[in-house]
């Protein structure tokens, strides 16, 4: 077993055991805590599969905007909520719903199920962009061609994902408005 | 040609004048009371039918005439007239029928509030019976047939207002659609194997009915199940309209009519058009056929004589007397002498007509005084009657002359009508031999039978001492008017033997018989018409003696003090005895019967009728709720699934993705399982 | 050499702890982090995949997007969040259901 | 880098031209913010204009791209005549809507909801125009986000922001599971065009159980755009507590882009004869019978107009879907059947509106005895309902008819039971649908009220919008050919 | 334009009129609804005096009258291939009858609208409308032209029965629509599979020509209706079978036949009068119409297999009906239901496929045509005087209302099948047919037609039963005074109305060649078309 694999089995038991907490924590502050690990050591994942500027992003963008956003949105709702939420908290672990439950394994079931099937017959593309050498070396800079690409293949995307956002930034504002405003 | 159109155009011409009278007669209202209208129709169609129609054509020629009706298909109906010895003779009895009792109708419907009504009726009524009798087309004799029904029905409930008359209409006309189906399968099977309803076509009935084979009937083979079943449809057809047991049921109840109305339409003419059709289509009866008609004639004769027995409704006496005369007849088409049949008819048709005109006369004198003499008693009823031949003489000797007649006295015409009857069907019993012999033994017995219930009502009306005495000085009691009193004449001379023939006794030698003439394979027997005739004559006069003594003298056997007497008195006790006893045991049959009829042949009609009733209502619960219940319930069922829909629908935000997910992992494990 | 399948596991778990979140978790906000945690077993295999596609970088431009749609898709949603408790008073979603047949 | 940069940007300018209606519309978007920032103040009704006057130079540049078909931006962007006209269908529609809400929601500080009506109609000519998977998902997530800000965006009571809410996070969960989906089908494909070569490649190699996993995920969104059954919840609880408005645009527009799209995916898919072609065509035709009678059965119940519309456009997927099915590559019935749908639609939810103006209520009771009132408006408004159940003479049937005219020859071809079942389904069902719909008449004309209801007199512009909607509907029943004619002639 | 086309469009123009003059006028719409519908039947006495009885028609294209053919709907679906729908009108021995009666019928039913006063202006609107489509139907050629305007009749009916009916309208009027939808709904299927099937020599695309249709030479082989050979199975059915079975069901729910006729009796109850009028007068004839013109023109093959069951059907219905109408205590439900009976002769007629049989349920359809529309005129008369129906409630109107029990009287006499009058002919050639029809050997047995006179027993007992107790006897009426007073005599405009049905029915009666004369040779048409197959 490599560093590599011994790294990516921590990231990956970090991620799957923080996110299992998350899920099952009573408290809404220490589980939004909670995902500031779980994304961090997704970011980590990412790095595993070469995709280190996204790795970035997810820090930055996750971690530095919608987790501060979430942590906001629950200040904001004000204390009683707070409050609320905390006198519920008996217990430090809360009771599984069991539908719920029932249905996440089912699907964690048939996920993994078919990758195992799958991991027999890896698609074809992968085996020709390995003979053809056409993969993501460590060393390549990923950066760089990503911004390439963004400015040309992708250029049509990019224009319209800046439109989105500052329509998902307007709409996101005035509903958020007090309601004196409106 | 004793008029200068052809029989044809006349017999048209005949049927039109009251068709004409009738229409204008509607269309004039409550202006047309007086029946002048109806009155000159029925003359103008006796004179036409009599000079144009009947004399012309009688035993000389035969003629038809047909127009294009409507075309079918590649077949093509026609109407037309068919102008032959049977049918100039059935019309000219309708009219002189008619004619008399239009005049009758005058002084004995005066002031009722219908009347403008009730000449339009009768008129409609000679209108649809004329036309009845030329049609060439089956199903333009159909349309007649039915037409008289209608007309039947409509006199019948005459006076809507009493209840028992708007059910006995509705009962006619009810019983009559039975015959009437059998009629129209008839001639659906008659189309259906033929190909045509022209009975020209179909008999050949150019000239005399003697050459049966001739028409396109001849080809058919006579054996075949739907020539039985045929005949058996237009059999059912004659039945319900002549009233053969067990359809005879209608007919009494058809006196709720007025009386003049009665003697028209149930006893001289419309019932006696189903013995005129199947006279029409004899050629198509087979063997079974025949039998059957012979059988239920018998029995109609029969029951019919012996509920006339014990009757105190003078008209219901006289309605079974029809039956029973009508059945007579039925015999003579079964037997195949239809020409006597046609001649009982013939002869029947006046003296059953004048019997009811003397009725009717009786009844109206009798409501009179009873109105006067301001006594509440049922004027129809014989036992309020009696003593009367004092007081309406001539009444008294018209109907005596009508009851000769009907019982068969020699020198009437029914003496010669019913002989020949009787006498053929002897004949034809001898030539078969066997159980046959039974049916001339039981037409003689009706025939004594007849004599004594006619004798019985006669001696209970006219003889012995009218009830209401003490009221009779007071007011007097009065004859017929003259108006009534002419037809009855008429009608009385013409139910003597005269008429029909110059012999007194031969009933081969009337002229009726002659010309028609059936051709019948059986030979005659000389010694019948000798011992026949006698036994009959015979038997009538003892009934009447037996009449006397129980009805004038009060010798009633059925008296225990009389029998006392008599046991006292005569020294032939056993013979006396026996001969009570015979005669009490045919009364009391006669009674058990008629109580068998009204229970059960009647009630069958009742129960049929309540029967289709509760199956209607039955049929109704099942479309009500089982058939409507079903869509309902469906539409239930679709509104009920669509409530289930809805559970989903909670609100749950989570409910509806754990769902959705839910249904997409089913999905997938399915998919992956297959 | 870290094999394909072990990422794809990995976001197989992620994706079912997020669903799970998505259904069990009684408050708005979790339901916004299970969505969360979805995407991001979604990105994770866009970029193992992406691994292997240097000619159109398609896994790491589509997960790039996705972060930005996924912050956007959050930042709506809490407002929206914080609307509702406005209105209830409460962002337990099993306590608003005004709207049901 | 082996393409030389110049090339690609002379390609990427090449491709401007193509993009035009949609540039219009960026242009627009902005100038709409900043109206809405600087003028909105001073004129209420600047951004209203501004967006109209985006609209109709969208729609000018459309027109006058019509002849020309091709793609651009590296395959990201592909104009046919399909997606010209359903991008027409878009930009009319989006007029209508935008009129409606200037009527209804005209106070102040309302304008940037039409920047984000404009934002929307770029997101569904994203979806109507393109085969690539990353533009659709950018598409649906745009429309999406836009769809929940519409539907909060007033949140004046407590059911609108419950809609927004319930919506956003039922549309989130199915984006992420969508995009889920397609990260399976990226790795099986490594590419992102579903109507190129490699990508069906991919698929036809994929083993069955990782397919039926992507397929159905990637369903998951899609049926969420469209509302198919069992991905309908949503739609009932958020047509209800929207504004009537933002009802309309919800129940019509964004379902022209995703039944494009989903046209497109379908028809690409089932080209093949393999597993996930079957499993694609199993699948519309399951989804749809189902859809049909759960839409209509559902909506029996159901005693709010809005609601019961809701119902009654889940019903009308299941058509859609059926459309799709049979869509081979004649889709001028599909087009139809759209624009059918969408003038009855929002012929319905004007009527509706305008009833709610006056009653203050959507509630079904409430229209007892109004059809003596407001005889016209009932009249114009049974004649939309006769439309959407499919009787004719009404354009609604004669898209029924053609729907189930050529879903009929697919069947007479292939002798499959289950499109006969669905024909027979599609039949029923519209039996079914007149339950409902006809309460609305039953309501309004056979039931008398105690109540006495002061109807005023008014005479709105989206009254008029209205009544020549319901004219069309009527016109387009009688002569269908003067629509098909337009649309069939330019793809012939 | 065409004398046809202005027929069918001129109630159009009317309703258009009525439209544009306002409510304040309230008065004259009337005056217009008559003035249009007079028209109309003038028009349509036209062509019934301008007809060449000579021409078939059924199958064969040239020997329809008055027909106009035009493009109406063409497109090009691609794959798919070009739709081609012409706006194709024309009429042969079937359909002339049926014309003149409808406008006559409606003719009458605007007579019986005359005291209308609940928003005449809609009333009389869709009236025009109704009308409209009934001669629509009866003269469209094209299957979709068919369709178009037999759905079309559906809501105007729909809105006449819900806005002016009676105390459970709402629910008589959705079961009617939702009845005769499930009928027409399905029937659009099986159109568009003969769509497929069939192509127009002509020009080789698909049609929905129906004449077209009955020509198998013009079926594609191996096409979904296709002829004997290579037939389609469905679930192991012949495709034919199933398309005959699903426009069967469609008419006969029209028709309408037990089971499928329970719509009709809570339709009619709860209908007005006029609207009465016209559903049994008219719409009852459309079921029957089309099962000659469709069902059995475009399927000969299954019609020539399946006329045991449709003659069994006809029969139930027939005696069903009966018995049903005589268990009823509404004399408006007594007479839906005789419809019920009457319509089943129609079915029998058919289902016999002899020329008998199939001229006498035409005549059957246009004697009940306007007898039956006599019959709730008479109804209405008396509803509308004291505003009740229930039989046991009078007694004795004779004494009453003599014109009224006249024409009762008359009425009912004719529906039962008296000679002389209309209904006879029908029925008793239906019966004959029935009959005719082992001769034939198109495989009705004779028990069948026995039953079906047994109907003809029926109705009589329940017609005079309902004289008896509600004419005869004495006076008595359940409201007493008010209703004796209320009950007055018929006044001129009914007698105006009622009267031209009574001479019809006695003039039909006596000269049926009136309309066996057009009739004969359309049937012989689609006798000879049928008989290859029997």
């Amino acid at each position: 077993m490599t560093i590599e694999s011994l790294l990516f089995y921590a990231f990956a038991c970090m991620a799957i055991v923080s996110a299992l907490l998350l899920v099952n924590i009573r408290n809404t502050a220490r589980a939004l805590f909670l995902l500031f690990i779980v994304l961090f050591a997704m970011a980590g994942l990412y790095l595993f599969a070469l995709a280190d500027f996204i790795a970035i992003t997810q820090i930055l963008v996750y971690v530095g905007g919608v987790l501060i956003l979430l942590i906001f949105a629950f200040m904001l709702s004000n204390k009683e909520l707070l409050n609320d939420l905390q006198s519920t908290s008996k217990h430090f672990i809360s009771l599984p719903n069991w539908q719920a439950l029932v249905l996440a394994f089912a699907f964690l079931g048939v996920m993994v199920y078919s990758y195992i099937s799958w991991s027999q017959h890896m698609p074809q593309w992968i085996a020709q962009s390995e003979a053809k050498g056409s993969i993501i070396l460590p060393t390549d800079n990923n950066i760089k061609a990503l911004g390439f690409k963004f400015m040309t293949q992708y250029v049509l995307p990019f224009e319209i994902i800046s439109v989105f956002l500052m329509m998902a930034l307007i709409g996101a504002a005035h509903v958020s408005r007090k309601e004196d405003d409106i | 040609m004793l008029l200068p159109i052809s029989p044809i155009i006349a017999s048209i011409l005949v049927m039109l004048f009251p068709l004409v009278a009738s229409v204008l007669q509607a269309m004039l209202g409550k202006k047309a009371i007086s029946g002048n209208m109806a009155l000159i129709a029925i003359l103008g169609s006796t004179i036409i039918s009599l000079f144009g129609v009947f004399l012309p054509v009688w035993n000389s020629t035969s003629l038809q005439q047909k127009w294009e009706w409507f075309t079918i298909g590649d077949h093509t109906l026609h109407v037309g007239i068919l102008v032959n010895n049977l049918t100039a003779l059935m019309q000219l009895v309708v009219c002189v029928i008619a004619l008399p009792v239009h005049i009758y109708s005058r002084a004995y419907m005066k002031g009722d509030s219908g009347i403008h009504r009730y000449w339009m009726y009768l008129s409609l009524f000679c209108f649809a019976m004329l036309g009845l009798t030329v049609s060439l087309n089956l199903l333009q004799l159909y349309i007649f047939w039915e037409l008289v029904g209608f007309a039947s029905y409509l006199l019948i409930g005459f006076w809507f207002t009493k209840e028992t008359a708007a059910q006995a209409n509705k009962k006619a006309f009810l019983i009559n659609r039975i015959g009437d189906l059998g009629f129209l399968i008839g001639i659906a099977l008659v189309y259906a194997h033929c190909g045509t309803l022209d009975l020209a076509t179909l008999f050949n009935q150019t000239g005399f009915f003697k050459d049966i084979d001739i028409g396109l009937i001849s080809s058919i083979d006579k054996n075949a199940t739907w020539v039985t079943f045929a005949g058996l449809a237009f059999f059912l057809g004659a039945m319900a309209k002549s009233a053969q047991f067990p359809l005879h049921v209608w007919l009494p109840d058809a006196m709720e009519g007025p009386t003049s109305v009665s003697s028209l339409i149930h006893a001289a003419t419309m019932v006696a058009a189903g013995v005129f059709l199947l006279c029409t289509v004899f050629p198509l009866f087979n063997e079974t056929v025949l039998l059957i008609i012979v059988i239920i004639g018998t029995l109609t004769a029969l029951s019919g004589a012996l509920f006339a027995l014990g009757q105190y409704d003078i008209k219901k006496v006289l309605a079974f007397s029809t039956i029973s005369q009508l059945g007579f007849m039925m015999v003579g088409v079964g037997i195949g002498a239809w020409d006597a049949a046609m001649f009982h008819l013939t002869t029947h048709a006046f003296f059953k007509c004048l019997l009811f005109l003397c009725a009717g006369a009786l009844i109206h004198e009798m409501t009179h005084w009873k109105a006067k003499a301001q006594l509440d008693f049922d004027p129809k009823d014989l036992r309020h009657m009696g003593g009367l031949r004092r007081f309406m003489p001539k009444t008294f000797i018209c109907m005596v002359i009508a009851s000769l007649s009907l019982a068969g006295f020699p020198s009437t015409s029914g003496y010669l009508s019913k002989d020949s009857i009787v006498i053929t069907a002897y004949e034809w019993a001898s030539h078969l031999g066997g159980a046959y012999v039974l049916i001339p033994i039981l037409l003689i017995i009706i025939s004594i039978l007849t004599a004594f219930y006619i004798g019985r009502l006669i001696l209970k009306v006219f003889f012995g001492s009218f009830k209401y005495r003490s009221h009779i000085k007071t007011i007097k009691f009065h004859e017929a008017p003259k108006a009534m009193l002419i037809p009855m004449v008429f009608l009385a001379a013409a139910s003597l033997f005269p008429l029909f023939g110059l012999s007194l006794a031969d009933y081969h030698s009337s002229w009726i018989m002659q010309t028609l003439d059936a051709n019948t394979i059986y030979p005659t027997q000389a010694q019948a018409h000798l011992f026949i005739p006698a036994l009959l004559t015979g038997g009538a006069i003892l009934g009447w003696l037996v009449g006397w003594s129980w009805y004038v003298k009060k010798k009633y056997p059925l008296s225990e003090n009389n029998r006392l007497v008599h046991f006292a008195n005569k020294q032939g006790y056993l013979n006396e005895f026996n001969e009570s006893i015979f005669v009490k045991g045919t009364l009391e049959l006669s009674r058990i019967l008629y109580i068998f009829d009204q229970y059960m042949v009647d009630g069958i009609t009742k129960f049929f009728s309540w029967f289709v009733r509760g199956l209607s209502a039955a049929v109704y619960w099942f479309d009500k709720y089982i058939v409507d219940g079903l869509v309902n319930s469906f539409a239930q069922a679709t509104y009920y699934i669509g409530h289930l829909v809805r559970h989903v629908q909670n609100g749950q935000l989570q409910g509806y993705l754990g769902f959705a997910l839910t249904i997409v992992i089913l999905g997938i494990l399915y998919l992956i399982i297959t | 050499m870290i094999s394909l399948t072990h990422f794809l596991v990995v976001s197989a778990c992620i994706f079912c702890i997020g669903l799970y979140a998505v259904l069990a978790k009684r408050n708005t906000i979790m339901i916004l982090v299970g969505i969360e945690l979805m995407i991001n077993a979604a990105i994770l295999n866009f970029v193992a995949f992406g691994k292997y596609d240097k000619i159109n970088y398609g896994g790491q431009v589509f997960a790039l997007f996705a972060i930005v749609l996924a912050a956007a898709s959050v930042a709506v949603g809490l407002a929206l969040i914080l609307n509702v408790y406005r209105h209830f008073k409460t962002i337990n979603p099993q306590d608003i259901h005004e709207l049901k047949d | 880098m082996n393409v030389s940069i110049p090339h690609i940007l002379d390609q990427i300018i090449a491709s401007v031209p193509l993009f035009k209606p949609e540039l219009v519309l960026i242009i627009g978007f902005i100038v709409c913010i900043f109206t809405a920032l600087f003028f909105e103040k001073r004129w209420k009704n600047s951004t209203f204009i501004a967006c109209m006057v985006t609209l109709a130079f969208s729609l000018y540049y459309l027109i006058d791209q019509m002849p020309n078909t091709g793609t651009g931006f590296s395959g990201m962007w592909l104009v046919d005549p399909l997606s010209t006209y359903a991008r027409l269908v878009i930009i009319c529609s989006t007029l209508i809507i935008a009129i409606f809400l200037q009527q209804r929601h005209s106070k102040k500080n309302n304008g940037d909801v039409y920047s984000i009506l404009l934002a929307a109609t770029l997101g569904m000519h994203v979806l109507s125009s393109t085969s690539n998977w990353l533009m659709a998902f950018i598409g649906i997530e745009m429309v999406s986000i836009a769809s929940y800000i519409l539907v909060g965006y007033f949140s004046q009571n407590k059911v609108q922001s419950e809609a927004a809410m319930k919506y956003v996070l039922f549309g989130s969960v199915c984006a992420a599971v969508m995009l889920y989906g397609l990260s399976l089908v990226y790795g099986l494909t490594g590419n992102l065009d579903f109507q190129s070569a490699m990508h069906l490649q991919g698929l036809m190699d994929a083993p069955k159980a990782i397919i039926t996993l992507a397929l159905l995920f990637i369903f998951v969104g899609i049926g969420f755009k469209l509302s198919f059954v069992p991905f309908h919840v949503w739609s009932p609880d958020v047509y209800q507590g929207a504004p009537t408005a933002i009802t309309a645009f919800l129940s019509t527009i964004p379902k022209v882009g995703a039944i494009v799209l989903f046209a497109r995916l379908y028809q690409s898919w089932t080209s093949t004869a393999f597993y996930f072609s079957e499993l694609s065509t199993w699948f519309i035709i399951g989804v749809a019978i189902v859809t049909m009678l759960i839409g209509n059965l559902a909506a029996l119940r159901q005693q709010d107009v809005k609601r019961m519309m809701a119902y009654s456009s889940i019903g009308h997927t299941g058509l859609l879907l059926m459309a799709v099915f049979a869509y081979q590559d004649a889709f001028s019935y599909l087009l139809f059947y759209i624009v059918a749908y969408v003038v009855m639609n929002l012929a319905s939810f004007i009527f509706i509106d305008q009833i709610e103006q006056q009653t203050g209520s959507t509630s079904l009771l409430s229209y007892a005895g109004l059809g003596k009132k407001m005889p016209l408006l009932f009249t114009a408004f049974t004649l939309v309902a006769v439309s959407l159940i499919g009787i004719p003479p009404t354009v609604g049937f004669v898209a029924k008819l053609m729907v189930f005219t050529s879903t009929f020859s697919f069947f007479q071809s292939s002798g499959d039971t289950g499109v006969l079942v669905m024909l027979i389904v599609g039949a029923l069902t519209s039996v079914i649908s007149l339950f409902f719909y006809f309460k609305i008449p039953l309501y309004a004309f056979l039931r008398d009220t105690d109540q006495p209801v002061a109807v005023k007199k008014q005479i709105s512009v989206l009254l008029c919008i209205a009544y020549t909607l319901t004219i069309l509907v009527i016109l387009f029943g009688i002569f269908p050919n003067w629509l098909m004619a337009y649309l069939s002639t330019s793809f012939s | 334009m065409g004398l046809l086309s202005i027929l069918i469009f001129l109630p159009l123009v009317a309703t258009l009129l009525i439209l544009a003059i306002p409510s304040s006028a309230k008065a004259t719409y009337k005056y217009i609804a008559l003035c249009f519908t007079l028209l109309q039947f003038g028009i349509s006495l036209y062509l019934y005096g301008n007809f060449d009885a000579k021409l078939g028609g059924i199958e064969q294209m040239d020997a329809y009258q008055y027909v106009e053919q035009l493009a109406w709907i063409r497109m090009d679906l691609g794959t798919v291939g070009k739709l081609e729908i012409d706006y194709f009108i024309g009429i042969d021995g079937i359909s002339l009858p049926l014309i003149v009666l409808s406008t006559l019928v409606m003719l009458m039913s605007v007579g019986a609208s005359w005291n209308i006063d609940k928003s005449p202006k809609g009333y009389f609107a869709l009236l025009m409308i109704l009308n409209m489509a009934v001669m629509g139907v009866f003269s469209a050629l094209d299957f979709f032209l068919f369709y178009v305007f037999y759905e079309v009749m559906l809501l105007p009916l729909y809105f006449l029965i819900g806005i002016w009916g009676g105390a459970r309208r709402e629910y008589a009027a959705i079961k009617f629509f939702i009845y005769t939808l499930l009928g027409s709904v399905l029937m659009l299927l099986v159109i568009v599979g003969l769509y497929f099937s069939v192509i127009n020599p002509a020009t080789g695309a698909h049609t929905f020509n129906m004449l077209h249709m009955m020509n198998p030479a013009n079926y594609v082989d191996g096409s979904f209706f296709a002829h004997i050979t290579n037939y389609h199975e469905v679930f192991g059915i012949p495709a034919r079978l199933i398309g005959f079975i699903v426009l069967f069901f469609a008419f006969a729910i029209k028709v309408p036949i037990v089971p499928l006729h329970t719509w009709l009796p809570d339709a009619h109850v709860e209908a007005p009068t006029p609207v009465s009028i016209i559903l049994a007068g008219v719409l009852l004839k459309v079921g029957g119409y089309g099962i000659i013109r469709v069902c059995y023109s475009i399927f000969p093959d299954i019609a020539a297999n399946t006329n045991w069951w449709l003659a069994l059907i006809g029969v139930i219905s027939i005696v069903y009906g009966a018995l049903n109408a005589l268990a009823q205590k509404d004399l408006k439900r007594m007479i839906a239901y005789s419809s019920v009976s009457h319509m089943g002769f129609v079915l029998l007629g058919i289902a016999s496929l002899t020329a008998e049989g199939l001229a006498g349920a035409m005549f059957q359809m246009v004697s009940h045509g306007f007898l039956s529309a006599a019959l709730f005129f008479l109804v209405g008369v008396l509803y509308d005087r004291v505003h009740d129906r229930y039989i046991y409630n009078f007694r004795g109107l004779a004494s009453l209302m003599p014109k009224y029990t006249a024409y009762v009287a008359i009425a009912f006499f004719a529906s039962l099948g008296l000679p002389g009058f209309s209904a006879f002919i029908g029925e008793a050639f239906v019966i004959i047919g029935a009959f005719n029809a082992e001769s034939m050997s198109t495989g009705i047995p004779r028990w069948m037609a026995v039953g079906g006179s047994i109907g003809i027993l029926l109705s009589a007992a329940y017609f005079l039963w309902t004289l008896q107790r509600m004419f005869f006897g004495q006076t008595r009426l359940q409201g007493g005074q008010a209703w004796q007073e209320a009950l007055t005599d018929l006044n001129t405009r009914e007698q105006v109305v009622l009267f031209p049905t009574v001479a019809l029915a006695l003039l039909l009666g006596i000269m049926p060649s009136l309309v066996f004369g057009n009739l004969n040779a359309s049937v012989i048409q689609l006798i000879d078309l049928i008989k290859p197959y029997l």
